[in-house]
């Protein structure tokens, strides 16, 4: 068996002691031994996206990364964009702007977009493409998912509603 | 993939195949050949290890002789099997001419490899399939030059030619795949005439 | 009622609450939050994790295989090689492929042994200890050297396969599909034209690159039934497919889908399925899972067929075509897959959406050592409009007509006949979608112009026209609970394309009940009744027929059930809005209360049942391919594209495309638009950075570090509109919609270039290279 | 699917992380952002025995400047560098540079010392460094040794660093006053593909227009990324016209030794070179010549 390792991580909010193989990757920890199988594999090469994940607040590829470099780290899965209860914004935008079609991508641009509005509020539609551009997308051709974003920022913008504090 | 080149070694044919006759000084010409021995009159069987950056993988070959017309030219084929890291396979075409006091070694080669190296992207392996060759050259100059004396001029660099693509594993090993191949055709001839 | 009279006449839209208008898909609120399950996602208890070794030559004989350091491997259950099978073969058109290679290997990727271990990393190692011995065979891989008599067979024994009826091949030769049209007379069509120009076009191997990669899990029980969950489009198509190879009868076949991401195609037949189930053969039960790494979806799994074409097309001076003889030719690789069909659908569409009174086509399936063809989004038909949109330009220009007024010439209108004879007598709107797409274009682009002198812009137009593979049948089930919500059973799959809202719509609109009522998950083919398949855009006018015929025989159950509880003859009755009527009284008694009434407080499931298949259609004649119906519907479309190239650089930034769609009545607007926004943005893929690059049957750019796919940077403004259009005999008038959306954007942005710079491309992709190369040999002619 | 079996080391300094290499050699991989380790390692390329993660020594991670020069981690991500206000205003083009590196993501993983150890032809940094003249700074068991760039490159993922020395600091002279750098990557697929050919320049331009400390640094080109030292000569002490400009251009073409791929062939990286060089030295000297 691969020499484990004693790792304290929070997933979600929720703080987690567990012993890993160090040769486990973080995608491997949160869809097997947490079950959280909203995360995505579709490359295994940090191409695609589909498995991005935050990671004290920034977007990486959980394919990429092993669990044990994630010690003591705070990690927000798609799972963890619920807050009490209701969508976050830009999950509902998605649904509402014909983001969606397979979804596969989905939760890996959904991270990332999070992430981008969370630093840069107000952004122009050229930002929006540019901070995407690591997520793969089949089916789409990605004008839904760039005009959800827009259409958050807008609202943010506009109403200054205080946006739903992930759990990052 | 194709690649020929040509080597001017100064020195009469004759100092060229004696230098070539010590297998040590073959050896030291090729990187990582760990062993290569002969199994019959036209069948051997060799061990090389190459390192590209962190990636180290080790071929065992089994190489044949055909078309021997010694001194002039002769062609070597042979097949590598480097396990899940991958299979080369390849033929050398070698032909010796002398011209006043120097020799002129050109070869062609066409060789091909398979495996997970090709995970590395294809734009990786004409470089070092040619670097390898040019070492090898190099080093066998060098040697037979401070047998033979001085140095005429340093070899014309390794043309590449490329048919449109590369086959799908790269072409990482080809440099180890083309020298080992070419020693084998030399130690052969000169053991045989 | 009998099927006839139900037919759906033109209802004003208005009057409609649900068909047409934007609508909620049940199915998003899981995907944003992660709770959609995928294959990928799927365990099951004691489950075993599979990995296939694969050959890395083309064309191989084996020679020999040593498992044995694999089997010793500790956590390893299985590993299995062809000889731990008996001769089982499958493949949807004809059964050449063996679930393992057993005498020798004909693609590269083409799996040899297969491990099933208690995790993939230890099936993983174990692939690693298994021992071939290869003796690598001269393979074939030009599909035109393939075809010439004497050239390497791929398949010595292809006359023992068994083969479905209405292909034709050629045993002794790698031909395995040949489908002919003869309509007119085509040497008196070359003689009655004023010019006659032939051109050559290609097209390349391109990856469907779903982004959930091929998955399946197989148990077997003691019984030898199969249970296969699957990311599957057509469940019935394996259950087929793999009864006929296991030689099972086919209730002893169930296929379970699991939530798909994204099919194009690629998974509409068998490819993981007969690993699985040949492992799971040894397992004692215990369930597989496979699931392809992203460089077994290049190397192991099928992809567009590469096409030689040649148009050779007679025109009169004034543009009119009389003539068109078409040679395509289908690089289908080591195995056929779907290859003979796609062949044959390429063929159908093949001359354009054009009167042509004198055609003779020749559409060939060639074997070959190179990756395996099979179902992409289109089948056939976008590398046909590559060719004839493309020539249609060329054709334009050398007789120095306008390529839009050469178009509106030959286009169809209602009533024509087609080359293989069916009179097109509904819904013929190719000539509206050129009208639109030309008004879209004129109003004008985001896009400013740039200055310099090195960026030359252009604009150029195609059309297409597109069939759906006929004749075929979809039968649904609608299950109304007590409470009077509804079930939709059937088998038709949510690739992500939006089928299932609008079969929803389509089920609340006949059975006047809110969306919320009616709920479609995906099918289990022990439960869901039959669907040819989710493909060929065919599934709202298929599916959705069927749900209008099993409404109505719901409606009639409930019509029946109410005489007693209303106490009135049943002629007296009408079903409207949820409750049986009677005419001309208020009198009324809902389903729920009807259920209740009939069946007792306890309740019960009332189903109607409901079958479709296009009247009318015939399998077309093998020797001149003509039917008097060969689809149950055609699609048209036009688009146009706005490019800027880089006269240094040869690199082409798209700016535009206007997609006019001609589909029948919309469904789903918003559905509608992503489908044809995302067919476009693919369609731009396979036109200029989509590429697999196969030398001597070997993939060298099997990653998407090198196999590039559009990004959120690469896509222009898009601008869709659809005709208003209404087939007589589609649901609420409605036929086909995703696959038009990438046939003819290849065409068009040629034709665009061709427009700027004066260049044509007549082989996919259009690289900056090709570009480069062609203007220097236009500045040595000039 | 996970990876072969390893011992995994998370060094806490410099010197922690020298003595580790020193003990396993070629048999440890160095894990900095991971992004190559992790392919090799999932590829069985490597079956290291002991994984070695940078991850936790904070000094890495650390951007400091002086009157003299900039320095920069090897454990910097390139999302931090382009983020960084020093690095913008003192060598803006590595800022650009390490924008263009694969996607967002991957910038906050990846690290500059990470893609410059690796020594891979198609860096997006590396053109950038060289024009910078910046320096390896690389310690070993012997101690800390400077290594200008232009010769850490020796082959294809091979570079002057031996089994057991760390990259440890990237320097960067302070541009002289007058210098004018420029940096463009192209790629002819798709807008985040590898580069067909990365160009980075830094010309001082001094009193009547002469031109010294020319640096033109090119990526995707050469087996490792390289000075296009033959077409800095041509412009070195002269007074760029329009006609040096493309002669400079095509030397640096001529240069180049560029491989073939996928995604462009051996020719058409040499012709985009010569394009290329031109543009971003026209660029340079927009107003001394006509574009």
């Amino acid at each position: 068996m691969n020499p484990q390792e004693k790792l304290a991580i929070t997933i979600n909010g929720e703080t987690h002691e567990l012993d890993v193989p160090v040769n486990k990757t973080l995608i491997d920890l949160i869809k097997e031994d947490l079950g959280l199988i909203g995360t995505k594999d579709g490359c295994r090469q940090g191409i695609c996206g589909a498995c991005t994940v935050l990671v004290d607040g920034v977007p990486i590829r959980s394919c990429l990364e092993l669990a044990v470099r994630c010690n003591g780290k705070n990690v927000t899965t798609i799972e963890g964009l619920r807050d009490a209860g209701n969508l976050h914004p830009l999950q509902q935008a998605f649904i509402d702007n014909g983001a969606v079609q397979c979804g596969y991508c989905t939760p890996g641009m959904l991270m990332m977009a999070v992430a981008f509005l969370k630093e840069n509020p107000t952004p122009t539609e050229e930002e929006v493409r540019k901070a995407l551009i690591g997520n793969i997308c089949r089916c789409t051709g990605y004008t839904g998912s760039v005009r959800a974003v827009m259409t958050v920022a807008e609202n943010q913008g506009s109403n200054q509603t205080k946006s739903i504090e992930i759990t990052a | 993939m194709e690649m020929h080149g040509e080597y001017q070694i100064s020195a009469d044919r004759r100092t060229v195949w004696d230098a070539l006759n010590e297998p040590t000084v073959l050896k030291d010409c090729l990187e990582g050949c760990e062993s290569f021995d002969k199994k019959s009159e036209s069948d051997f069987e060799a061990i090389i290890t190459t390192k590209v950056g962190p990636i180290k993988m080790t071929f065992s070959f089994s190489i044949e002789m055909s078309d021997i017309d010694p001194p002039n030219s002769y062609i070597l084929s042979g097949e590598g099997k480097g396990g899940a890291s991958g299979y080369a396979k390849g033929s050398v075409k070698v032909v010796l001419t002398e011209s006043n006091d120097i020799t002129v070694l050109s070869y062609t080669v066409d060789a091909s490899l398979r495996g997970k190296i090709g995970q590395m992207g294809s734009r990786v392996v004409d470089s070092v399939a040619s670097r390898m060759a040019d070492d090898f050259f190099n080093n066998l100059t060098k040697i037979v030059n401070e047998r033979a004396g001085t140095i005429i001029e340093s070899p014309s660099p390794t043309q590449v030619t490329t048919e449109q693509h590369k086959p799908y594993l790269s072409r990482l090993l080809l440099g180890a795949v083309i020298a080992g191949l070419i020693i084998f055709g030399i130690v052969f001839l000169t053991t045989n005439p | 009622m009998d099927i006839e009279s139900s037919k759906p006449t033109a209802q004003d839209p208005q009057k409609l609450r649900h068909v047409g208008k934007p609508c909620k898909r049940d199915d998003l609120i899981n995907k944003v939050t992660g709770k959609w399950i995928y294959g990928t996602d799927f365990t099951l208890p004691g489950m075993l994790y599979a990995k296939a070794l694969r050959s890395p030559y083309p064309h191989a004989r084996i020679v020999s295989i040593d498992i044995s350091r694999a089997q010793q491997f500790p956590g390893v259950n299985t590993v299995i090689t062809a000889d731990d099978l008996p001769s089982y073969r499958f493949g949807s058109a004809i059964r050449d492929e063996p679930f393992l290679a057993c005498d020798k290997v004909r693609y590269t990727g083409e799996p040899i042994a297969a491990v099933a271990a208690i995790s993939e990393e230890v099936a993983r190692e174990a692939i690693d200890l298994i021992d071939v011995e290869y003796e690598e065979l001269p393979g074939v891989y030009d599909v035109l050297e393939a075809m010439q008599p004497g050239s390497t067979l791929v398949h010595e024994d292809m006359d023992q396969y068994e083969m479905e009826g209405e292909y034709n091949r050629c045993p002794g030769s790698n031909i395995v599909g040949h489908t002919k049209i003869r309509h007119g007379d085509i040497e008196q069509g070359f003689l009655e034209s004023d010019e006659i120009y032939e051109d050559v076009f290609t097209t390349q191997h391109v990856q469907h690159c779903s982004m959930e990669p091929h998955v399946g899990i197989a148990k077997i029980d003691e019984d030898g039934s199969v249970t296969i969950w699957s990311s599957c489009q057509s469940p019935y198509n394996a259950v087929r497919d793999m009864a006929n190879a296991l030689g099972l009868p086919y209730n002893m076949v169930r296929i379970i889908c699991t939530g798909v991401g994204g099919g194009f195609g690629g998974k509409n037949y068998l490819r993981v399925e007969p690993l699985i189930v040949a492992l799971a053969m040894h397992t004692n039960g215990r369930p597989v899972k496979l699931a392809f790494t992203r460089d077994e979806e290049f190397i192991a799994s099928v992809c567009k067929h590469p096409v030689h074409l040649t148009f050779k097309t007679g025109v009169k001076r004034d543009g009119t075509i009389t003539a068109r003889k078409i040679t395509a030719i289908f690089d289908t690789g080591g195995y056929a897959d779907t290859g003979p069909l796609v062949a044959r659908n390429g063929a159908f569409s093949g001359t354009g959406p054009y009167r042509i009174p004198h055609v003779s086509v020749d559409s060939y399936c060639v074997y070959t050592n190179n990756p395996l063809g099979g179902a992409f989004r289109g089948f056939g038909v976008p590398q046909l409009t590559w060719a004839h949109e493309s020539q249609m330009d060329m054709i334009a220009t050398r007789l120095n007509i306008d390529s839009v007024d050469i178009r509106m010439r030959n286009l169809y209108d209602l009533g024509d006949k087609t080359c293989t004879g069916e009179v097109l007598r509904t819904s013929v709107g190719v000539k509206d979608t050129l009208h639109l797409a030309v008004d879209l274009s004129n109003q004008g682009m985001q896009h400013k112009i740039s200055d310099s002198p090195r960026i030359v812009r252009g604009q150029g137009i195609a059309t297409m026209h597109k069939l759906t593979n006929t004749p075929s049948t979809s039968s649904v089930i609608i299950k109304m609970h007590a409470d009077g919500t509804v079930n939709v059973l059937c088998s038709t799959v949510e690739l992500g394309q939006g089928i299932y809202a609008a079969l929803r719509q389509i089920t609340a609109e006949q059975l006047g009940i809110p969306m919320e009522h009616v709920r479609i998950r995906a099918p289990d083919t022990d439960y869901t009744p039959f669907d040819q398949s989710t493909s060929g855009s065919r599934s709202v006018f298929h599916s959705g027929n069927a749900l209008i015929r099993a409404a109505d025989d719901l409606t009639n159950k409930l019509c029946k059930m109410a005489v007693p509880l209303l106490d009135c003859p049943i002629d007296s009755l009408v079903y409207n809005d949820g409750a049986v009527w009677q005419k001309n009284s208020n009198k009324f008694i809902t389903a729920k209360e009807i259920i209740a009434g009939h069946f007792g407080p306890r309740g019960a499931t009332v189903q109607g049942d409901g079958t479709f298949t296009p009247f009318g259609a015939k399998p077309p004649d093998k020797e001149t391919g003509q039917t008097p119906r060969m689809s149950a519907f055609w699609m048209y479309a036009t688009q146009i594209a706005d490019v800027e190239v880089d006269v240094e650089t040869g690199r082409i930034k798209v700016l535009r495309i206007v997609a006019a769609h001609d589909a029948g009545t919309i469904i789903n607007p918003e559905g509608a638009e992503g489908q044809i926004v995302g067919g476009v943005v693919q369609g731009l893929g396979a036109t200029l950075c989509e590429e697999m690059h196969v030398t001597e049957g070997v993939i060298t750019n099997p990653t998407f570090v090198e196999y590039k796919l559009p990004t959120t940077m690469d896509i222009p403004e898009i601008v869709t509109g659809f005709v208003d259009s209404f087939h007589d005999e589609g649901p609420f008038g409605a036929k086909g919609l995703s696959e038009p959306a990438l046939a003819p954007t290849s065409a068009a942005v040629a034709n665009a270039v061709f427009n700027a710079i004066g260049v044509r491309i007549t082989s996919l992709p259009i690289t900056p290279e090709k570009i480069l190369h062609a203007l220097k040999l236009n500045q040595i002619d000039t | 699917m996970s990876l072969p079996n390893f011992e995994y080391r998370s060094p806490k300094s410099i010197e922690q992380a020298v003595a580790l290499r020193q003990e396993y050699g070629d048999d440890a991989l160095v894990m900095s952002g991971g992004l190559t380790a992790m392919i090799l390692l999932r590829e069985r390329l490597v079956k290291p025995r002991v994984v070695i993660s940078l991850s936790e020594i904070p000094v890495l991670r650390r951007i400091d400047f002086s009157e003299q020069e900039l320095r920069i981690g090897a454990a910097v991500t390139h999302s931090k560098v382009t983020s960084s206000a020093q690095v913008r205003n003192i060598a803006p083009i590595l800022c650009e540079a390490c924008g263009h590196v694969g996607s967002p993501a991957i910038r906050n993983m990846g690290t500059v010392g990470g893609s410059i150890s690796h020594g891979d032809g198609a860096s997006d940094t590396a053109p950038a460094l060289l024009a910078l003249d910046a320096e390896a700074n690389v310690t070993g068991p012997a101690g800390e040794r400077r290594i200008p760039l232009k010769d850490f490159f020796h082959g294809v993922f091979s570079t002057e660093l031996d089994d057991n020395e760390l990259l440890t600091d990237l320097c960067i002279p302070t541009p002289a006053v007058g210098t004018e750098t420029r940096f463009m990557k192209y790629t002819n697929t798709s807008e985040e593909a590898f580069a067909t050919v990365t160009v980075a320049i830094s010309i001082l331009r001094g009193k009547a227009g002469i031109c010294t400390n020319v640096r033109i640094g090119l990526g995707s080109v050469a087996p490792i990324p390289m000075r296009a030292v033959e077409a800095e000569n041509l412009l070195c002490g002269k007074v760029v016209t329009k006609e040096l400009i493309k002669e400079a251009a095509i030397m640096a073409a001529s240069e180049a030794d560029p491989p073939s791929d996928a995604q462009a062939s051996r020719e058409y990286r040499r012709a985009m070179t010569a394009i290329w060089v031109r543009r971003v030295l026209e660029d340079i000297f927009l107003d001394k010549c006509d574009s």
